[in-house]
């Protein structure tokens, strides 16, 4: 099957550009995704988006979902009952690993793959995550209550202040590095954040991984348009989550 | 075993090559799969000037079946000079697809990927999802051979391949057209036109609403046509395409008169290790069948012809 | 759930209906099929004089296709015409396929099945493994113009299916030229040119080397033609053909925009009993969908027309 | 797989034009054919022909083929090595059942599916089986042992009184017929002699199978030209065994 059918049971606004969409199956659901893996989500007569998986249960996919203007706007307008299609999980996801001290940095709507990871280390012995959500201001935050309840240590930075850390995430996270000791920062969210989070781990030779976003059209390898330059890798396949290894790789080309 | 062959000038390591449009828009892709086995690979097809191509879905995908309609998206011509360039690194024949709207597109296009080092031009008379290119310059005898001469005479000694349609009541009459025109080989086949609907949504998948059928679905329909083409030019280089997955339907090709096969769709079900797969299964088919060689087989079991 | 529906004149107490050359040389096996429940049946092509087929293999099936060329075999019409006066004692619909290798062939063997009582005819004008009829007539707009228009004068008000080949750059061109020429309706659409390889035996298993490709892989490629078809002809009848295994294939079909479809080589692989299952399903699918008949379903969802 | 791949592993020569030729198997052997079931034998670039199944084993399969001067030519002159192909079983067989008095009468190379439910019959409880072979002359009689040595009470005619009863089998069968009780009469051979065979099962009461021969070419239920006439009946998927009761209904038509 290649779209598993699910109906829309609910949509949250969670800030002024920022859904929560909750689908429940009405046929066979998708099979257990990682953190990092993503799903194509179809609206008929609209498009598909590529879309990480925040939260599954058996029969429940739950996306965080930012407007961009494009089908996006569509997508976090989806009202209850509505029918789409989903298809995935596609890529390769966060890597857990046991006894890690694990520094996460969500940019914006870069938030759903590693809340799902800080579900995922919840049952994992010997790790520990600090979570650092980063927005425009305190009204763009969103869903810090979940992470808690899962046991991340969660601080946030906003541009204006308006919350926590005043500041830029990447900021704030090179202030946390400097003051402690981290095994792994993992982040999600625009590009310019990515990079510059990768700057930060090997300043501190920390292991990185990033889940980064490209064109993504088809999701099986075939279209090429998810190619991460350079590197001969596709986001879809290969990604959506690199290590720095990967990614150094992408800037030497080849 | 030697697995070699040529595809008219071409020397190839193996008769598994990369076809047109399977993540072939970036030097990288085209290093990965050569590096994962292609002999050698054929391009993205390659525009004058950018084009965005179709928002997804683009691609959908049944046991029986691929359909796609990705509407040629590229960053054109000029931009992707360079990318020939760096694909070239690994001594492997890159060979480039070339599109067009207009027969001066065509030779355009061509005359620049030529002199940028292509080792060959494929003329892709055959996307069936595209309005103004494709199947309507590759469904006329007539526009075949005009783009087929203008293309040859813009490119000089490199080879050129015209990549021909099944939507046709005749791919002979189209074959014959562009090797009259001065076309060193053949392509057989781009994709077939089809359709699919969502039946729970109850909408047309795709956002182009129609696309091209390739894989499993086009490998009976694709064996054919090699083989009607074979019949018609019993010398013409032939590249056979559509749905190889196998050896065995690689040797359906081989069998039917394609000197070698480009792989496409499978790409999206096996990655990359198909190559290397595809090569050890034909080494090892052909030990067990007591052939000394690739060349030796495809000499001796021509008998329908 | 009334499931009914019209076909030009024809009214189906089902959209399910056996396609040409299952099973359909023998007044006994057409009933058959009618009892397990087709609303209406096509016969075998038949052909003014007797006609023995090819001899064994004549057929082939993958999982993801089926592959024939049974060479039209055929008693000639003078013996068949019994068998239409005697299928048509259920008082279903019997449509006669005729053949031709001459127009004047195709017009008169149409005119002794209408005085026999056929309910319709459909025209082969699309077979692709048998020389001088079928394609050689199907592919060529000016060819089906003048057979459509012969046959359509030889048998009165009879209702004239023209039935189309998909190996062509545009059926829509063939579709206008049956329509103008006077069909009341086209059937979309016969199988697609193919060859199979044994790969052990390194052989070509069709005695004819090559035939018609059937079943799943035709589908998509016959839903894209049923579409095309009902895009350039917004009011003419339409059986969709081509694969229709499950009820979701022939949803496919009907929002293509057929009528209604017929059933082939499915029924080698579900027996006679597809038909009775076709129908529950497809009234278990409108009941889901909240749809009060299939009529209604149809004329609601043709949205991307 | 469409063809199963057998390679010839040795051909004996029966009778003047039957011989008994065996297949072993060089990849998927086909699953288990019951006694009057069917397999197309593809000889490449030669044909194929439908052929009863007379022995089978795991890897092998044995036929008894007589020469008709068509295909079947080529098939008795299979030599050993040779590769062919085989898809099937097809069809329904005779009907065994437990306590019950057989007849069969086997004509010539209608032989094998009958030889086939001797031995299925061997293993069978309360079951006794009677087996005729009839030929024009002695040097035409093949198998008779075979047929002994699975515990069937053999008998045989010719039609010029070479070896056992002098006539034709289906006199041989009206004589024993008349002498006891068999509760039913099996019979594979010519038409002619099927159709006399019936005849004598209705007279004397007894049930009755026979399998026959129609122009079977894709034996899958598709092109049709198999038909029992006037029965709706395919020989390919609905026989080639069929019972008296089918076959009345072929001669009412509808
Ligand atoms: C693996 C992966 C996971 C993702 N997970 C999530 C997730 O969990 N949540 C989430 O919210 N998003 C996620 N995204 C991003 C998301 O899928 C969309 O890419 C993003 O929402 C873009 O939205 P859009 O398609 O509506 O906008 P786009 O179509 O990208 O367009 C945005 C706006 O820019 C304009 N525009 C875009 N491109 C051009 C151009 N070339 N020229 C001119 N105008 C242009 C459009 O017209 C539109 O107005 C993910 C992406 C990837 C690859
Ligand atoms: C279910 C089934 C099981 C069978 N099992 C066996 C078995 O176990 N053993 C066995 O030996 N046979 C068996 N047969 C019969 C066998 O398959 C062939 O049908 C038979 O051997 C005919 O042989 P052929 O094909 O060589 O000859 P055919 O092709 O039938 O021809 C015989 C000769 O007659 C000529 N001829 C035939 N038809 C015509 C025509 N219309 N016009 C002019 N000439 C014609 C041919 O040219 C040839 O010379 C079985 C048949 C069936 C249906
Ligand atoms: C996603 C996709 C994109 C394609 N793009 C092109 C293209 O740009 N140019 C071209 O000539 N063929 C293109 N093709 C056709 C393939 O090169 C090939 O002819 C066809 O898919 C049949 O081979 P396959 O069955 O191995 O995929 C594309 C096919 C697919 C599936
Ligand atoms: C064995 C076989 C015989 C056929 N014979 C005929 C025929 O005589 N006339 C005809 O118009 N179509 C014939 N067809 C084509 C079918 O009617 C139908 O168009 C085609 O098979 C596609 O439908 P399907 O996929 O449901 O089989 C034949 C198909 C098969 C498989
Ligand atoms: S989205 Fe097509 S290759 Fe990744
Ligand atoms: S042999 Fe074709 S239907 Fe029986």
């Amino acid at each position: 099957m290649w779209y598993h059918h699910y109906r829309v049971s609910s949509n949250t606004q969670l800030t002024s550009n920022i859904h929560r969409v909750v689908l429940e199956s009405t046929d066979t659901p998708i099979s257990k995704a990682k953190a990092g893996e993503f799903v194509m989500l179809y609206i008929p007569a609209v498009g598909e988006l590529p879309l990480s998986v925040f939260k599954q249960k058996e029969e429940e996919l739950h996306f965080v979902i930012e407007d961009y203007g494009g089908p996006s706007s569509r997508a976090v307008n989806l009202h209850k009952g509505e029918m789409v299609g989903v298809r995935g999980p596609y890529g390769r996801g966060f890597t857990l690993k046991q006894n890690t001290n694990y520094l996460l940095l969500a940019g914006g709507s870069g938030a759903p793959p590693l809340l799902k990871f800080v579900e995922e280390a919840q049952s994992t012995p010997g790790v520990s995550v600090t979570y650092l959500l980063g927005a425009r201001s305190a009204s763009e935050l969103f869903l810090l209550d979940e992470a808690r309840s899962m046991g991340a240590r969660v601080m946030v930075s906003t541009d204006d202040g308006s919350m926590g850390y005043k500041g830029l995430i990447t900021q704030l996270a090179e202030k946390l590095l400097s003051e402690a000791t981290y095994d792994a920062l993992y982040a999600c969210g625009p590009e310019q954040m990515l990079l510059a989070a990768m700057g930060l781990a090997k300043r501190f030779g920390v292991y990185f991984e990033g889940s980064f976003v490209r064109d993504v059209r088809c999701a099986v390898g075939v279209c090429g348009l998810c190619v991460m330059e350079g590197t001969g890798r596709l986001l879809c396949v290969d990604g959506p989550v690199f290590s720095l290894h990967e990614l150094e790789a992408a800037q030497h080309g080849g | 075993m030697n697995i070699s062959c040529r595809v008219g000038n071409l020397i190839l390591q193996s008769p598994f090559v990369l076809a047109s449009g399977i993540a072939g828009n970036e030097y990288s892709l085209l290093l990965r799969a050569l590096r994962s086995g292609a002999s050698a690979v054929v391009t993205k097809t390659i525009f004058k000037d950018e084009r965005n191509g179709y928002l997804p879905p683009i691609y959908y995908e049944s046991p029986n079946y691929s359909i796609n309609a990705v509407g040629l998206p590229g960053k054109g011509v000029y931009r992707f000079l360079e990318h020939i360039r760096r694909a070239k690194t690994l001594g492997k024949p890159v060979i480039v697809s070339v599109g067009g709207t207009s027969i001066e597109e065509y030779s355009s296009v061509a005359a620049a990927v030529a002199k940028s080092g292509a080792d060959g031009v494929e003329i892709n008379l055959s996307c069936p999802h595209v309005e103004g290119t494709g199947t309507e310059f590759g469904s006329d005898p007539e526009l075949v051979r005009r783009v087929v001469e203008e293309v040859k005479s813009a490119v000089g000694d490199k080879p050129v391949f015209a990549k021909l349609t099944p939507n046709t009541h005749s791919i002979e009459e189209l074959g014959l057209a562009a090797v009259e025109a001065g076309a060193d080989g053949l392509t057989a086949v781009n994709t077939l036109r089809g359709m699919v609907f969502d039946p729970v949504l109850e909408e047309p998948v795709l956002s182009n609403v129609y696309g091209g059928v390739s894989g499993r679905a086009l490998h009976p329909v694709a064996v054919y046509c090699v083989y009607a083409l074979r019949k018609a030019l019993p010398h013409t280089p032939i590249f056979g395409v559509g749905g190889v997955y196998e050896v065995s339907d690689a040797l359906d090709f081989f069998l039917a008169g394609a000197d070698a096969v480009q792989v496409g769709t499978s790409i999206s079900q096996r990655g990359y290790g198909v190559f290397e797969e595809l090569k050890k299964d034909l080494v090892d088919y052909l030990e067990r069948k007591g052939y000394a060689s690739f060349e030796e087989f495809v000499r001796k079991k021509r008998r329908w012809f």
